[in-house]
């Protein structure tokens, strides 16, 4: 690549279009801060962030050449793969998936097993985490549940529709607590625990962009991690900075969202966006036990180099990547939400 | 023939003499239909209090209409008032919309002209036109944002995508409803094709011309919004309602409000397009159409 | 008809009553498509375009194939959706347009009222509706219904609305209400109630599918073409789509048929 | 209303009609004073636009007259036709375009409530009166103008009618369709013994068919003149022979040509 | 296609056309021969539903004839069509309803390009011409049947034709006006020197006004007779009291009885 801190040729600073998942979040507190906060000008980035939608898929988007970097789960990165596609994770942002499925306390279930006969609400490229656990009980999915498309809101659960529904613990679960309006207490079945987790939101390129501009990817995952860091340390000042770019975002949701993205973070086991052999390997063993991809995957899907180097430099103001210290903010959703 | 081409008369306003409703009148007709549209509102508005009533649906899913509207007097979170932030939002879906409207009434009347025209054309399109029509919008517009980018283009592909169609429907059916007997009439004066669409074809056609333009309008509102969606654009009720269906729990309101102003702009697109027709044609029995 | 520039006498949508007619019916759509299928194939090919971004027909076709029997399916479960939307939702429209026809101001305001609905959009209502039905395929239905029936009034109330001398003959033989709407008023709204259908119909497909996108039952065409798009299976979501523009035609083709056998009496269909 | 509610036949009394439009108000009917006889059989002539229709369209309560009073059988207009004791015979056919004409004679049996077989049978009687009877399952717009009039005759006579209101109904058919057609109204006439309004452009079907005459004037529409037919009954050819038949279509002219030279 | 492509006037050479239907198979015309000369006044006259609205229908190329060749001044009806060469008053006023009379009668000129101005003038003097001056901005629902059909004369009139296709059009006419409206005709068929195929049901108008008259037998529609008019020219009221004129009234009505009389 180029040397440090030179900008494109002519001069400019280098452009990247970074798409996101969904809409502007707390999700994304990061990117926003490290836009916001000059970190990426700092390395001499131009960086256009471009939300989601409920109808795009930014792999396309990658791969059209339209976006440089997308943010996607890392089993997604398996299976664009198996389709065909070149893509690449560069880095992990989320340590802990956020996934989760919730279920009132009165239904009785104590594990896996009580699932079956019960009407389970998920989510288009979620299932494998419960068709995992369902595996690892001796049960099929489609034979011992009700599975049901799930929206995006939570109605249909507290309403009683859906058995068991999957949340994000960062926006759905927050839902489900703030429109609880029964006494009965609404409990939570982590894939972490089961060990069938698959991994979320990566820093997700193609192997050609990344062979192209190392070292661009480099500058853009130090200034992203600063971004992080600071959203770590001033949760308010990220909060502001989402709801500045949102649309109408209700601010006490975005003070959970923002404090239950930093948990997933942090404190961080492995070091700040990094996918390890290990971590790598229980996605790709659960993605492939459960059909979601034919043939295994292969390591080629992840390449922490340019993360390695990025954050191991000195010029890495801020140093801290694991984050021991971290506390989250003690909230409480009923409070929180009225 | 080269001096009665389509440019040298108003088609419209001279092809219809309105004999026997002045303006004043059919101003004051319109005024009575707004009167009684905001009467139904208010008999809408009073049944939904009734049925949240006799039903015991709790606020979640049926907050009162009071409190609704009272949303609309609140702040949002970067201290705008809501109901501003939801004009702005709207009006830029309003420019979206009407693009697409004037792009997708150019083609459709373009192509609902060349259908009852021309068997080839009729028989050859209408399929493709009407499979093109079955394309689930949601499922393509990842594909057009592809090709066309994020940009307005994008926009416009779509919403002129979903116009285009009730007006190529309502003027081929408007046309091939032309009584024999008239088109016997023009046959005897050699009239050209041009001709006898603009004498004939057209004038008799336009008002189901006209109900198809009316759907088109608020289609084309519905287009804009839903070509919104892909990619989380920064404005746009389409935006407004994915926030507002996201966050549904916690401010059930939020949601009405967009619907409603959705609802808005729809008649109003769908309210002029009316008041065009009113003017164009006056209160002309439709039913001369057959 | 000898002369070019001559007005055409005979005009109909998908042919005249020829004995040519279902030879230019199935032949002409057929060029037209197969030119489109190949100029779709040829760009793929010679563009070099990824399978990603788009697939070729003959990809397609293939993929389709070999999901028939699934795809199928799925489109029976969405074409049923749909099916019972429009014809709730069109059932209300006509009577309740039968109803008030006549009643010009509450006609009026009912109109103005149904294109207020008509501009609520999918997306918007769809939320609602799954807060009243639950994430069902009863909100499939629903959501269609209410797509459907604003069309379904304004064209049917400007097909009550007509008058002509007819009005005169049903008023001198005392004619009730029942043989006036059956005898006249019915067959008089015929082509505009047929002409919303045509509208409508397709609509619906459009409707149902972008709910089952949104969520509810996994076994429909919106559900599948969600979930494939999701693992960026290409083909998968492209071979939906094409079912999808399938059921879309068929539909069509069945009302289509509906309206040549209700207006076979229509001035269109003489013969010079 | 008229307060001779007893009376049978048609009675209008001082009746007005201005239509008002952006091209000019037109006083269509002015101070017109008729009365027909139960079973009487009265023609209406007079000059084209005179207001022969309109007449004929109030009593068949399908105009509001502006002013004056008017009865049928001694009922109000509306109440008369909800009895259904008349049938309209129109200017136009006036056909149903969807239905064919077997079912577009049935149509008044229909709202009548008259059983399917019955009806059908009554048409194809009637169809056969005006020499259609094999064209039951054609749509009107494969006959000929005459035949579609022939259709719309036999519609009006299907049900029977106490009271028959016809505009031109002859109007479109050539002379010997028209002289049988009249010859049969005489028969059917004598056996219900019907009022009859009927309006013509024909003098000599006039003379031949009426027991009385109204002559009109145009803009205003009144009534000029009222002629009295002394012919004997039961008419048939030889009427036409007759030297009175001939004086009578020679009066009949002359306020006719009076008639219209008001109009001009 | 007739191979004699310099004669002008209508000729029809073993002309036939057959309507199917589900009612049933209907020959409306069988082996006509026909031909009107240059300048020559023919009238149809025959049995309600023989085909003489579908002969002039052919003509007017309305009608594809089954079988026979037919031409307009040389011409195919087609290209005579296309060339502007004939007028058509249809059985029916056919009026569009959303245009006034005065824009109804300008129709035709303006198809052909005339200036506005001229367009109205010209529409406003055929208007007068029919008595209906004061009636140009109404709409045609507005006007009796009779006034509507002298809308249509007005508009087939406007310009100035050379053959003339008229389908019954004083049928709705009281006969003053009737009678007055022939004259005309008459003055204008002498200046235009136009071809006119003329269909009526009146026998004494088909006398005044022809040099020649075709009588048809229906089902299936074939000439029957051709009887020559050798009234001298011009003609006006007196015609009518010559002795020629009642002897050729009372053949055409025997000629007419017997084609009638071959249709049932
Ligand atoms: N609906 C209407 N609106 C305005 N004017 C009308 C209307 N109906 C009739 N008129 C006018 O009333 C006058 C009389 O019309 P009417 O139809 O009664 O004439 P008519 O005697 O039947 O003539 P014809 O013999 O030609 O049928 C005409 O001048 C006509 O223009
Ligand atoms: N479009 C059509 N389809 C089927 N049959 C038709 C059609 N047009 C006319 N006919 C039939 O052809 C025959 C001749 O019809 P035409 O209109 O020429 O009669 P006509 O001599 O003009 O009668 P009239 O004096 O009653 O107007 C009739 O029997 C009619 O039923
Ligand atoms: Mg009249
Ligand atoms: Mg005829």
């Amino acid at each position: 690549g180029s040397s440090d801190d030179s900008g494109s040729a002519d001069g400019g600073p280098d452009k990247i279009k970074l798409t996101l998942q969904w809409v502007t979040q707390a999700q994304f507190a990061g990117y926003h801060a490290a836009l916001d906060q000059g970190f990426y000008a700092d390395e001499n980035l131009e960086v256009t962030i471009q939300p989601g939608g409920p109808d795009i898929n930014p792999i396309q988007l990658l791969i059209s050449g339209d976006s440089d970097i997308v943010i996607q789960p890392f089993g997604v990165v398996l299976t664009s793969r198996e389709a065909g596609a070149d893509v690449v994770s560069m880095g992990q942002v989320f340590e802990r998936g956020a996934y989760r499925l919730v279920y009132f306390d009165d239904l009785d279930i104590g594990g896996v097993p009580d699932w079956a006969g019960k009407t389970i609400g998920l989510w288009g490229g979620f299932e494998p985490k419960v068709s995992a656990a369902f595996g690892k009980f001796g049960m099929n999915v489609d034979a011992d549940a009700n599975i049901f498309s799930q929206g995006w809101d939570m109605v249909a659960f507290l309403d009683g529709q859906l058995d068991l529904a999957s949340a994000m613990t960062y926006n759905e679960y927050a839902q489900a607590l703030a429109g609880n309006e029964s006494d009965r207490e609404i409990l939570m079945w982590d894939p972490n625990e089961e060990g069938t987790a698959t991994l979320e939101d990566s820093l997700v390129t193609t192997e050609s962009w990344l062979a192209a501009n190392p070292d661009i990817a480099e500058r853009f995952i130090r200034a992203t991690a600063r971004g992080w860091i600071h959203c770590r340390d001033n949760p308010e000042s990220c909060i502001e900075i989402v709801l500045a770019n949102g649309t109408a975002l209700p601010r006490d949701f975005q003070t959970w969202q923002m404090n239950e993205v930093n948990k997933l973070l942090w404190p961080s086991t492995n070091g700040l966006f990094n996918l390890t052999d290990g971590m790598y390997q229980e996605t790709a063993d659960i993605l492939y036990n459960y059909g979601v991809i034919e043939s295994p995957a292969s390591k080629d899907s992840f390449d922490m180099s340019h993360r390695d180097r990025a954050l191991r430099s000195e010029k890495m103001p801020e140093g801290d990547l694991y984050g021991n210290n971290f506390k989250p903010m003690d909230l409480d959703p009923r409070e929180l939400f009225g | 023939m080269s001096k009665t081409d389509l440019g040298s008369e108003p088609v419209l306003s001279e092809e219809f003499e309105n004999a026997y409703n002045p303006i004043g009148e059919r101003l004051r007709a319109g005024i009575r239909q707004i009167l009684v549209a905001i009467l139904l509102l208010v008999i809408a508005a009073t049944l939904w209090e009734l049925a949240k009533l006799i039903t015991g649906t709790g606020d979640r899913t049926m907050p009162h209409v009071w409190d609704i509207l009272s949303f609309l007097g609140s702040t949002t979170s970067q201290n705008e008032n809501y109901t501003w932030f939801l004009v702005k939002n709207a009006w830029s879906t309003a420019k979206a919309s009407l693009i697409g409207l004037l792009v997708g009434t150019a083609f459709g009347l373009t192509t609902g002209i060349s259908i009852s025209r021309s068997k080839l054309v009729g028989n050859g399109l209408m399929p493709l036109i009407v499979a093109a029509q079955a394309v689930p919008i949601v499922a393509i517009a990842p594909a057009l944002v592809l090709w066309l980018g994020t940009g307005g283009v994008t926009k416009t592909v779509i919403t002129t995508y979903l116009t285009f169609f009730p007006v190529t429907v309502a003027t081929a059916r408007g046309i091939q409803s032309v009584p024999q007997e008239s088109h016997e009439l023009l046959r005897t004066y050699g009239a050209s094709k041009r001709t006898s669409l603009r004498i004939l074809e057209i004038p008799f056609a336009s008002p189901l011309i006209f109900v198809g333009l009316e759907t088109a309008a608020a289609f084309s509102v519905v287009g804009a919004i839903v070509a919104e969606l892909p990619f989380g654009s920064k404005e746009g009720l389409g935006v407004v309602i994915l926030t507002s269906w996201q966050f549904y729990i916690t401010e059930p309101r939020a949601l009405y409000c967009v619907a409603l102003t959705s609802c808005v702009l729809g008649a109003i697109f769908v309210l002029s397009v009316r008041l065009i027709a009113y003017f164009a044609l006056g209160p002309r029995s439709q039913g001369e159409v057959l | 008809m000898t002369t070019e520039d001559v007005a055409v006498i005979k005009n109909t949508e998908s042919g005249g009553r020829g004995r040519n007619l279902p030879i230019g019916v199935v032949l002409t759509p057929t060029i037209f498509f197969a030119s489109f299928l190949t100029i779709w194939e040829l760009a793929v090919r010679l563009g070099d375009v990824q399978v990603l971004m788009l697939p070729a027909p003959s990809v397609i076709w293939s993929m389709f194939v070999e999901d028939f029997g699934l795809l199928v399916e799925l489109a029976i479960n969405t074409g049923i959706e749909a099916g019972k939307g429009v014809l709730i939702g069109s059932l209300i429209a006509i009577g309740l347009a039968g109803l008030v026809h006549g009643i010009q101001w509450l006609n009026q305001g009912l109109l103005s009222y149904s294109s207020t609905v008509k501009a609520l959009p999918v997306v918007a209502l769809y939320p609602v509706m799954t807060i009243f039905f639950g994430v069902t395929s009863k909100a499939v239905v629903a959501m269609v219904a209410v797509g459907v029936a604003p069309i379904m009034f304004t064209f049917a109330s400007r097909g009550f609305s007509g008058t002509s001398e007819h009005d005169d003959l049903m008023r001198s033989i005392s004619a009730n209400w029942r043989i006036r709407m059956t005898a006249l008023v019915l067959p008089r709204a015929l082509p505009y109630v047929m002409a919303g259908l045509r509208t409508a119909v397709p609509l619906s497909i459009i409707i149902s599918i972008i709910s089952e996108y949104f969520g509810g039952s996994v076994s429909t065409l919106g559900a599948y073409i969600r979930r494939e798009s999701t693992m960026l299976h290409t083909v998968q979501v492209w071979s939906a789509i094409v079912m999808a523009c399938l059921l879309g035609v068929l539909v069509f083709v069945a009302v289509s048929l509906l309206d040549r056998y209700f207006l076979r009496w229509h001035a269109s269909r003489r013969e010079i | 209303m008229t307060g001779e509610s007893q009376t049978l036949g048609l009675h209008a009394a001082k009746l007005g009609k201005r239509f008002s439009s952006k091209g000019g108000d037109v006083q269509a009917l002015e101070d017109v004073n008729l009365e027909v006889q139960q079973g009487g059989f009265m023609s209406i002539i007079g000059p084209s636009g005179c207001g022969k229709s309109t007449l004929l369209r109030a009593f068949s309560d399908l105009v509001e007259p502006s002013i004056g009073e008017i009865s049928v059988n001694g009922k109000m207009p509306a109440e008369a036709r909800a009895a259904r004791e008349f049938g309209v015979v129109f200017q136009s056919p006036n056909l149903l375009p969807w239905r064919t004409v077997l079912r577009n004679v049935t149509l008044p049996l229909q709202v009548m409530g008259v059983d399917r077989p019955t009806r059908n049978q009554t048409a194809h009687e009637m169809l056969e009166l005006v020499g259609l009877g094999s064209f039951a399952r054609h749509h009107p717009w494969q006959l000929s103008g005459g035949m579609q009039q022939r259709v719309a005759i036999a519609r009006a006579l299907s049900t029977n009618p106490s009271v028959l209101l016809m505009d031109e109904p002859f109007g479109a058919l050539d002379e010997i369709t028209r002289d049988r057609l009249n010859l049969e109204l005489m028969r059917i006439w004598g056996q219900l013994s019907a009022t009859i309004l009927f309006i013509t452009h024909s003098i000599t079907e006039a003379v031949f068919l009426s027991s009385q005459i109204a002559v009109m004037s145009s803009r205003p529409g009144r009534i000029t003149e009222l002629i009295d037919v002394n012919l004997p009954y039961p008419r048939n050819a030889e009427t036409r022979d007759m030297p009175e038949f001939y004086e009578l279509v020679i009066e009949v002219r002359r306020a006719l040509v009076e008639a219209s030279a008001i109009a001009s």
